[in-house]
């Protein structure tokens, strides 16, 4: 069939036939198939991200730009947004991840603002198989390849490791910029009778109909009929990237628009369509890198590094000039038209002409059939009574901290300039990255999080749980969450029970982002991640931006001092469901995932800003995946320090309802045990769920011990159940006793450096 | 004293080199763009790090030919202090204007760390603020920074004085675990044989401001200025 | 004792930025006659095999499951005993 | 039109960190027989000139001044007449 060919269904094509008054022709065909295309017009997502909150005191761009923006005061704006490139590197991971950094970037500064990060939020299947190392090896090479060589700070991230995304790993990238003064540039072509130029790159037939690619699933033949891969090339990225921001100071730029999936045909249309124009090009005028290319090619090569840029008529020579000094080709191949259609010429011959409209907001909408998966009942009925507990807890905690979603991830961190541009205070390897911003006191802090497994077993809070924990890495800064970016990786949405999981995965980052202040501006959707019918974890993956009013508050998670108090701040329940734990001891992916309460949620992160803002505390970590005992454990390697620590059973040692500073003088086991003040105790709680459970909102810090009365104080008045936990000691060693049993005593000089390399290891560098 | 940082195509750390010059310092700097051949007024260069050209083909190799190069090559042949850090190092080896040649990292990885490095000589505009054996705290970003040097060229090195910096731990030991790339005698930093003209691996300009960790690299540009300082008096 | 000699370059049609780089270069050094540039890998591989039809099918393996990457490159190779030390 | 098949390898006796990891990648992928590996660069240069000869010494100048350097690489080349597209 004709419209099969282009992905399009028969009555979709109906459509086209309806809005044109005739049939299109081959060109034409072609250009609503990428225009429609999943990847393009969002069809079946659409609907469902009007659930997001997108509006806020600082929102000065939402959703529907190149990316969003945000005031952070001062006149300085910050711009930033994620995208997947998960297609194209499970083909190709070098080149996939490097072009994908190159596509994030540009969508950063043709808003006209200078990126300063990025992040890459990874997922792969086991280590164990020769592909997946292949895989990873591939895309931090490539995400090293460009970010390091365009000079942007890579400074954080995240990786894990499942069997769920074996043949199809997710590789997405966020990236932050800032527009020091000046406006936003928009994507918009205005000013019936400007010429529109095409900078950068030549075109070759580099991706051709990659939208499409990007909008079905990985199958066999997905190998034979790929495009030609791009090549990303960072160099061109670097001059377009200077060239643009010094162009946009003369204020000659009206609109800019990077070319990313349908090349030029979703990068003109697009760009009319924003401005109610229609706009005119032709083939002809577009440089190429190869010979012969027909009109089709041209439309739709996806070849990296090239630009769409509208100014006024007249002015096109002194833009070139700019271009021309960063070595960059600069063409007018079209120009803005008044009569709403979107015209493709070959020299003087109309080789295609359609309305802007329809091919850029008339997509049609579909709200897609959605029903609860059958596993869920299955993976629900997690009977823990079931499970043995440890009978060496010394040894499951060393099992979980050199499990693959818990070691260091410096072997991937290295590979990245995460210093570049001197503004990264807080490098890779905390909870979130922080950046100073040179000339103010502020600083932004991000984090991206997305944890699939729990979504997997309850999309609604996981999706919930995505946003609160990048909340919390970010507030663990000492920074508040100002708003997020997010990619949403989920499999195939005609199947209803894809559908349901992407509905409740967006309903529960929806509900999080109301509740904690965090309006969306912007993210993707990657759709049809799967391969052989079996779909990938459903992965929402959060980007979060926080500022930090002043960055001399910034605190970071290594204990920094011996004898330190810590204190937990948060309730511990009997969860193990979807914990790491669970995994990684029992073999088991099963049970609820934590629970998560919106409003104790918000209380926590406030106390714990307030208490960073009074400068009361000396490390905060956020407890997560591994639970209680490896979040210990972290802040001890991360300050290379120790830490003794004293659990009651019920973990009541001081509960905020009490708090006086005078418990700190006693010894915790001493100390009376009071209920919480809303009466639930936790005297039954398993002792494994005690120190693995993932229970959320949970924030582990340190602190002088002279602090302690305050923080208690501030603790009580906002609510929040606050435990004392232990000290920090100087001698490396993670002591944990509970109910005065020694259950645990690792030696972190020993286990630190099997810790740092274990990926190393794993990947034959070592 | 006016400082000048050269701008190539593909350049990323002029910026950071300005603000530590113009802003940590507070001395008067300006960019010097690849075409000029003017270094007018200019007491002191730098050539940043950064990926010029792409590094494609080789670190340095295309940038060397650069119109600007011409007038450095002047500059250094007449004294003038020359600073090259990582990419600037690569360049000023291409150029001829320092001896060897550099390689991938034995790890053959980008490698974006914190390392040590001793200081084996207080004779040269350099490290006049530094001390023998002095360890300094420097991060180093690169993927090619494996150094290489017949063994004639290193006697001539050594014995010139020339080899300013090498990798260490953080007690000032000279040891291969610390030597992160596979440079040959753990070289991070050499200059020519008159001592006005500084390749290093190691990016100070990352390295001077607590803020960002360590305040060591600082010393290096302190001492610059104490020379040009001497100089003009 | 064999010797492969094994020449990869980048496919046909997909951006070659180091050729371009390279060729602009030449360009600006005067070299005007250089219409075109593309810049692979060179491999030189010593290695052990009873025949030369037993070193073509190892050095065949070996390029295609790590010395070339065949999404984005071609390769080619020569196989001559190799007789340079022959003591080795 | 003239092409040049132009071979860059690291000097013998420079340790060659691209060759001894590739050697090493093989080793363990089972290619035991393999004993040496030497990673260089492959260019294909096509260029005018008038004749053979003209084309061997712009090329030879191209190596000396940017292809190779002479520190760590040596350089060979050979010189086709090219025929591939006639009426380019
Ligand atoms: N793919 C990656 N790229 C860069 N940094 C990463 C990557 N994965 C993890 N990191 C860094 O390692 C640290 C630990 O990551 P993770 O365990 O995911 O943290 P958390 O659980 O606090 O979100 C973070 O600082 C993160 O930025
Ligand atoms: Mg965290």
């Amino acid at each position: 069939m004709r419209w099969s060919k282009v992905g399009l269904t028969e009555e979709e094509y109906k459509l086209v036939e309806t809005i044109l008054g005739r049939s299109p022709n081959d060109l034409e065909l072609a250009l609503y198939g990428v225009m429609w295309s999943e990847h393009c017009s969002y069809k079946n997502s659409r609907l469902v991200l009007r659930r997001f909150p997108v509006t806020g005191p600082r929102v000065v761009q939402g959703p529907g730009e190149n990316a969003g923006v945000i005031d952070i005061g001062d006149g300085l704006k910050v711009v930033f947004k994620m995208e997947s490139h998960n297609h194209p590197s499970a083909i190709e991971p070098f080149q996939g991840a490097a072009t994908g950094v190159g596509g994030i970037l540009r969508d950063i500064f043709t808003m006209g603002a200078r990126p300063i990060a990025l992040l890459d939020s990874l997922r792969f299947g086991s280590l164990q198989s020769e592909r997946t190392r292949h895989l990873l090896g591939g895309v931090v090479g490539g995400i090293a390849f460009y970010g390091n060589c365009i000079g942007v700070p890579t400074v954080g991230g995240e990786v894990y490791f499942e069997e769920a995304y074996q043949d199809n790993p997710l590789v997405n990238v966020f990236c932050l910029g800032i527009l020091e003064k000046g406006q936003i540039i928009r994507g918009q072509a205005t000013g019936i009778g400007n010429p529109v130029l095409l900078v950068g790159a030549r075109t070759g037939r580099d991706g051709i109909q990659g939208a499409s690619f990007a909008s079905e699933e990985l199958s066999e033949d997905s190998e034979e009929r790929r495009p030609a891969v791009q090549v990303g090339d960072p160099f061109m990225e670097k001059l377009l990237l200077e060239a643009t921001l010094e162009l946009k100071e003369t204020g000659l730029i009206l609109g800019l628009q990077d070319l990313g999936a349908a090349g030029l045909t979703s990068a003109a249309s697009e760009m009319a369509a924003r401005a109610k124009n229609g706009l005119e090009l032709d083939v002809l005028r577009v440089p190429r890198r190869e010979e012969g290319m027909s009109p089709y090619e041209v439309m739709l090569s996806e070849s990296q590094e090239r630009m769409l840029l509208a100014v006024e008529a007249g002015k096109e020579a002194e833009a070139q000039k700019i271009f021309q000094k960063w070595g960059l080709e600069a063409a007018v191949i079209g120009q803005v038209t008044g009569d709403g259609f979107f015209r493709v010429k070959e020299g003087e011959r109309v080789v295609a002409e359609v309305p802007v409209s329809s091919l850029a907001d008339q997509a049609p909408v579909y709200r897609r059939a959605s029903r609860e998966p059958d596993y869920l009942k299955e993976t629900r009925a997690l009977d823990l009574t079931s499970l043995p507990e440890p009978t060496d807890y010394n040894d499951a905690l060393r099992k979980l901290a050199l499990s693959l979603n818990l070691v260091s991830r410096e072997w991937i961190y290295q590979q990245y300039d995460y210093m570049v541009r001197t503004n990264t205070v807080l490098r890779p390897g905390a909870d979130a990255a922080v950046l100073r911003l040179k000339g103010t006191k502020k600083g932004i802090a991000v984090s991206t999080d997305g944890n699939g497994r729990y979504v997997y077993l309850d999309p609604l809070i996981g999706g919930a749980s995505a946003v609160a924990e990048a909340a919390r890495n970010v507030v663990c800064t000492g920074a508040e969450p100002a708003a997020i970016t997010n990619c949403l990786n989920f499999g195939n949405p005609m199947k209803p029970e894809v559908f349901w999981q992407f509905e409740k995965a967006v309903d529960g980052m929806s509900q999080a982002c109301r509740a904690l202040g965090t309006p969306v501006t912007g993210g993707n959707v990657s759709f049809y991640n799967e391969t052989s019918g079996q779909s990938i974890y459903p992965t929402p993956v959060v980007g979060m931006v926080g500022v930090l009013e002043d960055i001399d508050q910034m605190v970071t998670p290594g204990f920094k001092h011996p004898g330190d108090v810590i204190v937990l701040l948060g309730e511990t329940r009997e969860e193990l469901g979807g914990s790491e734990y669970l995994k990684v001891i029992h073999s088991r992916v099963a049970g609820p995932p934590p629970e998560l309460n919106l409003e104790k949620e918000k209380d926590i992160q406030a106390l714990c800003l307030k208490a960073i803002r009074a400068g009361l505390v000396a490390s905060a970590h956020d407890v997560s995946e591994g639970g209680l005992a490896t979040a210990l454990l972290e802040s001890c390697l991360a300050g290379n320090l120790g830490a003794r620590v004293s659990l009651p059973g019920d973990l009541g040692g001081m509960g905020a309802s009490m708090g006086s500073g005078r418990q700190e003088a006693r010894p915790v086991e001493e100390s009376p045990t009071p209920r919480l003040q809303e009466g639930q105790g936790l005297t039954s709680i398993r002792r494994d769920a005690l120190l693995f459970g993932e229970s959320q909102s949970r924030i582990l810090l340190s602190l002088r011990p002279d602090r302690l009365p305050r923080l208690l104080e501030m603790a009580r008045a906002g609510g929040v159940p606050i435990y004392r936990l232990g000290e920090v000691a100087e001698e490396r060693l993670l002591q944990i006793r509970l109910m005065g049993e020694n259950l645990i005593g690792l030696d972190l000089s020993e286990l630190e450096p099997v810790w740092r390399i274990k990926l190393a290891v794993m990947l034959g560098d070592r | 004293m006016k400082f000048g940082v050269v701008v190539f195509p593909g350049s990323n750390c002029d910026a950071d080199c300005h603000y530590v010059v113009g802003d940590v310092l507070g001395q008067p700097v300006e960019y010097i763009w690849h075409e000029s051949q003017d270094l007018a007024g200019v007491d002191s260069l730098i050539l940043p790090g950064g990926f010029s050209y792409g590094d494609y083909l080789r670190t340095g190799a295309i940038a060397r030919f650069s119109p600007v190069m011409r007038a450095v090559e002047t500059f250094a042949r007449r004294g003038g202090l020359v600073l090259g850090i990582c990419n600037g190092f690569q360049i000023l080896l291409e150029a001829g204007l320092l001896p060897g040649a550099m390689r991938r990292n034995e790890s053959l990885h980008f490698q974006c760390q914190d390392t040590h490095i001793r200081v084996e000589s207080v004779a040269t505009p350099f490290s006049s603020r530094t001390r023998v054996g002095q360890v300094l705290k420097i991060p180093i970003a690169h993927s090619d920074g494996n150094y290489y040097a017949d063994e004639g060229t290193l006697r001539e090195l050594e014995e010139g004085g020339q080899i300013l910096f090498r990798y260490c731990d953080s007690q000032g030991r000279v040891t291969a675990a610390a030597n992160p790339n596979g440079s040959v005698d753990s070289i991070a930093g050499i200059t020519n044989r008159q001592g006005n003209v500084l390749g290093m691996m190691p990016h100070p300009e990352r390295a001077a401001e607590a803020q960002l960790g360590s305040e060591d690299g600082r010393l290096i540009f302190e001492s610059i200025l104490a020379y040009l300082a001497g100089k003009s008096v | 004792m064999w010797q492969a000699r094994i020449y990869v370059t980048p496919k046909k049609g997909i951006l070659d930025p180091q050729g371009s780089a390279v060729s602009k270069a030449l360009g600006s050094l005067g070299f005007q006659q250089v219409s075109e540039v593309r810049v692979g890998k060179y491999l030189v591989v010593k290695l052990e095999a009873p025949g030369r039809e037993e070193a073509e099918r190892a050095v065949d393996q070996m390029c295609r499951r790590l010395l070339a990457n065949p999404v984005i490159e071609d390769y080619t190779f020569e196989i001559a005993e190799f007789l340079g030390r022959v003591n080795h």
